[in-house]
């Protein structure tokens, strides 16, 4: 069902902004880049449903709204639960002829907090219930929106507010939960990971999503400037270090089967071309306390995670 | 009243008040989830743990429920326990509560209050906490930074109490209070740590027909949380019930006890009154705002009108006898709520003070005021025009309207 | 009704509490330190044995969006939980921020108003909508920039302020200002802010 | 000056949100504005799909992008990520 529109730069443009200006979210936001390119990836009638977090709090705040589409919010822990119910009641109207639509697509968005942790059961039941929805996990790995308290979705070593960099503990001990990992392993239709950066790639992978009978789950790399103590400007270019290191490497899973998208297929065809990781932790303040002489060796730590990481994927995508 | 040890000042905010009591008290795990207005308390504890300042094992759940859980079962296990929440995730607690007091483990839990969704707001009013009123939980509402570093620190004591064994919410209002920095004069860690002790239990008859402290633990074992038929269920909650009368008593004496080593005292623990002798009219209300209605009655008595405050520092249990007491004198009494109860008549505190005055032979008239909905702010003009209309119906002898909405644009 | 209390405040001065409170309020940017500001000079005014309170303006704030905080020094404790209504002193950080916000609300009669500007005392008293209060100015961008290196104004503001309204002593400051920032190196240069704002700072 | 908020009768049932959010115009938070070198500019249209305000926007008939100052926050990304850099972000 491979969708015959080319996504040329032009034919992007050109959508109107279903996601609007004059939002809240801070300056260099790479969410709202990612909820932008989304709302221009959709192909007909659409409902969006969004968990608390950021991207809720910063496109609703009363009596305004960014959202150029059908949209509610209810609480934190539920957004695939709305989702549920959202699909549930369009296909029972549908078949009551009293909804006339052919087909309404439901996206579900939410944070690494309500898509790791809080939101991960009522994902998980609405995963396992079939619904016909697009999950879009915009992961900038901390609960920004509550003032950058750690959660399952940060990185290990980087400092947050309730994981710290103190003079005992080097910020977060725990790895990074593999969420998307742990959807495909619900055997569900569609699993993929984007990044901003690879803007057509993103918008082929929620279209493909979109396209999908059933549930489909969407991991999006989105850099927060705020969060990581990074320069604004950056977070397009964090989104691309991240690819270019394999930290965040961009893949997709058709009903279980692995492939490297081709912006991550160049680091397994020529390995040599692979960056450090430190290349990408040293822009980020979050990270700061790994190159002082206490905490150094965890750089070392990261980057051999990373490549273990790496070549477990490549095995996975039969490329090892 | 003098202090008996060294305290210094500290310029702390409302949750770091908090974050400061719990460190000293010796807390064995805290589990805790982030939400506004509560989540300095948290980050600071995180901060006390990274720098290897606390021997507490720090739990992040991944939600308040789960956050309530843990509490639970740490407790269970015999750990001193202390979390913080708010607003939705207090709610979200909801059904843990009820199994919290149910199982009566005795979890110290700071509540920076803050306005239920929907619409969604972050600011303070009291309609998380006193949705939970019926919850079991013994409900401590502070005034300032001051008290809520001095109360979080009795309520482990009250909440460990054998004859009392209950959960404790102490609530501060969220922004006004846990947002604010003020003065704190704080107790030396080591009169803090004596104070509070270690926890003991009480000895309760087990399956095999032994007498063993209440937790779990192998060399005692016991079952905990069992499922319970109508047969006995109703026993069960009755027991639990005579726990929170022991707390009107054991309140007060911790209160007691604290305020003789700290030099300072909050009328008796449960209420507060000021300047209500001789009062005529008095504003009955609880937390942050009775600060700003002392400022006023002080103003009033200066012009010579006859008025006074009655600060409820314990709403559960509430202090019937004493409230009654207080007010048997004064002719109009206006209650301030910081909730609507829909569909009610007036708000939730509004109803406890009428109908416990029903039956007392010299009563006040009393009228309601619900006000600061969604963090709106209560300035001392508004205050004043409570007791403008209190010295109205005393003149005029008739209540036009007894449950009214301040601040609201009509 | 209104008219009684406009009549009542004419006659006895307007509802200011009986003890001697000097309450300021901080406009500035999400980001620039306004807080940070209205914290320090708490800090300060314990150091001189005042009690004190300092308070953001809650929200959502966002990196650049608009935010207030509020510091009440007094002799006696102080006891109100509310907002600040009449302000003796307004301190703004962005003079940016004169264009939305209304800065001078509230602003009593004989009180001040510290702005960042490099402009002059007379052009910046053109770009106030209310004209209440004496109008004071000082370059605080460009001072922090040359001594830290960055537009963060917060202390380049407080050191300002505390010449203008003499409600603070600098010895206080620099008890605060390491007591906040505690390594010695960023205290010093935020001292030196400080010192050069104090005589900086000028009026009509 | 600012508009009388409605009472509590006058607003919608369940807090629809009743006004969108270009109402508000974000572009006074930035303290630095992206300037364009027509020359340099090839028109690929990166910027304007990478901006996190949909602040710049592709006009076909003009054949050419135009910077939306009311809603442009002064992040920067355009300039970071245009591969000719053609933009550069000068103080407002």
């Amino acid at each position: 069902m491979e969708s015959e529109w080319k996504f040329t730069a032009k034919d992007i443009a050109e959508k109107p902004d279903l996601f609007m200006s004059g939002h809240k979210a801070c300056a260099g936001c790479a969410p709202a880049t990612v909820l932008r390119l989304i709302m221009k990836a959709t192909r007909g009638p659409t409902i969006v449903t969004t968990a608390t977090g950021c991207m809720e709090v910063v496109s609703s705040l009363y009596p305004q709204t960014a959202w150029a589409v059908p949209w509610v919010h209810t609480a934190f822990e539920n957004a695939a639960a709305n989702a549920s119910g959202i699909d549930a009641a369009l296909k029972i109207l549908k078949k009551k002829g009293r909804v006339k639509h052919e087909h309404v697509d439901v996206i579900a968005l939410a944070g690494d907090g309500g898509t790791y942790d809080i939101g991960i059961q009522a994902l998980s039941g609405a995963v396992e219930r079939g619904h016909d929805f697009l999950f879009v996990l915009y992961d900038n790995e901390a609960y920004m929106n509550t003032g950058i308290q750690r959660s399952g979705g940060t990185p290990v070593g980087a400092a947050t507010t309730t994981s710290p960099a103190g003079t005992v503990l080097p910020g977060k001990l725990e790895p990074k939960k593999p969420i998307a990992d742990i959807m495909v392993a619900h055997e569900m239709p569609y699993v993929a990971t984007a990044s901003p950066y690879y803007w057509r790639d993103l918008i082929t992978k929620v279209r493909k999503g979109l396209e999908v009978e059933g549930p489909a789950f969407l991991h999006v790399f989105a850099p927060c400037p705020r969060g990581w103590r990074s320069d604004p400007a950056k977070s397009i270019e964090l989104s691309r270090l991240a690819v270019e290191t394999c930290i965040f490497p961009l893949w997709e899973a058709v009903n279980g089967e692995y492939q490297l998208s081709p912006p991550s297929k160049v680091y397994a065809l020529a390995p040599q071309k692979k960056k450090p990781v430190k290349e990408y932790l040293q822009m980020q303040g979050r990270f700061r306390h790994l190159f002082t002489p206490k905490f150094e060796k965890l750089l070392d730590e990261i980057q051999r995670i990373t490549d273990l990481k790496w070549q477990k994927l490549l095995k996975k995508c039969g490329m090892a | 009243m003098k202090s008996i040890v060294e305290q210094n000042t500290l310029a702390l905010s409302g949750n770091e008040a908090v974050a400061y009591a719990a460190k000293q008290s010796d807390v064995d795990v805290v589990a805790a989830y982030p939400i506004t207005p509560q989540t300095i308390i948290v980050e600071r504890f995180s901060e006390y743990v990274a720098n290897g300042e606390v021997e507490t094992a720090f739990i992040c759940t991944e939600s308040e429920h789960s956050a309530m859980t843990a509490c639970l079962t740490a407790a269970l296990t015999g750990a001193r326990t202390f979390t913080a929440s708010a607003s939705a995730g207090l709610a979200l607690m909801h059904e843990m509560l009820f199994v919290t007091s149910g199982c009566r483990a005795p979890v110290v839990m700071a509540i920076a209050n803050r306005a239920l969704s929907a619409p969604l707001n972050i600011h303070g009013d009291q309609s998380d906490s006193m949705a939970q009123r019926d919850s079991g939980w013994i409900q401590l509402y502070v005034e300032n930074a001051q008290e809520v570093y001095d109360t979080i620190i009795q309520a482990f004591r009250v909440a460990e109490n054998h004859e009392v064994l209950l959960p404790a919410m102490v609530c501060l209002d969220g922004f006004i209070l846990s947002h604010s920095l003020e003065n704190v004069n704080v107790l030396p860690d080591d009169v803090v740590r004596k104070f509070v002790g270690i926890r003991q239990f009480p000895n309760v008859l087990t399956h095999e027909g032994k007498m063993a402290p209440l937790k779990l633990d192998p060399e005692n074992p016991m079952t905990m949380g069992p499922v319970a038929f109508p047969n006995y269920y109703f026993e069960v909650k009755r027991q639990q019930e005579e726990a929170m009368k022991n707390a009107l008593k054991i309140i007060p004496q911790v209160h007691d006890e604290y305020a003789k080593i700290s030099g300072r005292s909050y009328g008796d623990g449960l209420l507060e009154p000021y300047s209500l002798e001789d009062a005529e009219v008095a504003i009955v209300c609880l937390g942050s705002t009775a600060g700003t209605v002392k400022t006023v009655v002080d103003e009033l008595r200066d012009e010579g009108a006859k008025a006074g405050l009655l600060r409820i520092r314990t709403f559960r249990p509430l202090p019937v006898n004493g409230i009654r007491k207080a007010l048997e004198d004064v002719k109009v009494v206006a209650v301030m709520d910081k909730c609507m109860s829909f569909g009610g008549y007036g708000g939730p505190v509004f109803h406890e003070i009428r109908h416990i005055l029903y039956e007392a032979g010299k009563h006040p008239t009393v009228v309601n005021y619900v006000y600061g909905l969604g963090g709106r702010d209560t300035s001392p003009q508004q205050i004043r025009k409570i007791y403008k209309d209190m010295q109205k119906i005393l003149r005029e002898k008739r209540v036009k309207n007894p449950v009214q909405y301040l601040g609201l644009r009509e | 009704m209104r008219l009684i209390i406009i009549i009542w405040e004419a006659l006895f001065g307007e509802l200011k509490a009986v003890e001697n409170l000097f309450e300021v309020r901080w406009h500035g940017r999400g980001g620039q330190g306004a807080w940070t500001a209205s914290e320090l000079l708490a800090r300060a005014a314990i150091y001189d044995g005042k009690h004190v309170q300092s308070f953001p303006e809650f929200g959502p704030e966002r990196m650049g969006a608009p935010v207030t905080a509020f510091t009440r020094i007094s002799t006696k404790p102080i006891r109100m939980h509310c907002s600040v209504y009449e302000p003796d002193a307004v301190a703004v950080l962005d003079a940016t921020l004169l264009k939305t916000v209304p800065v001078t609300e509230g602003l009593n009669k004989k009180g001040v108003i510290v702005i960042n500007s490099k402009e002059s005392p007379a052009d910046v008293r053109k770009m106030l909508k209310e004209d209440t209060g004496r109008v004071w100015v000082v370059p605080a961008t460009e001072i922090a920039i040359k001594f830290l290196g960055t537009p963060m104004t917060s202390t380049a503001m407080l050191g300002a302020l505390a010449r203008v309204t003499g409600i603070v002593g600098l010895e206080s400051i620099k008890k605060a200002v390491e007591e906040r920032f505690k390594r010695s190196d960023i205290v010093d240069k935020n001292f030196a802010v400080i010192k050069e704002t104090y005589e900086k700072v000028c009026s009509e | 000056m600012k508009p009388k908020e409605k009472s509590w009768k006058e607003i919608s049932i369940a807090a629809v949100c009743w006004k969108p959010s270009t109402e508000t115009l974000t572009g006074d938070w930035k303290t630095y504005m992206p300037v364009r070198d027509l020359e340099k500019c090839t028109r690929c249209l990166l910027c304007v799909l990478f901006c996190p305000d949909g602040a710049i926007h592709w006009k076909p008939e003009k054949g050419d992008i135009e910077f939306d100052y009311n809603f442009c926050k002064g992040c920067g990304i355009c300039a970071n990520e245009c591969p000719t850099k053609a933009i550069e972000m000068k103080l407002v």
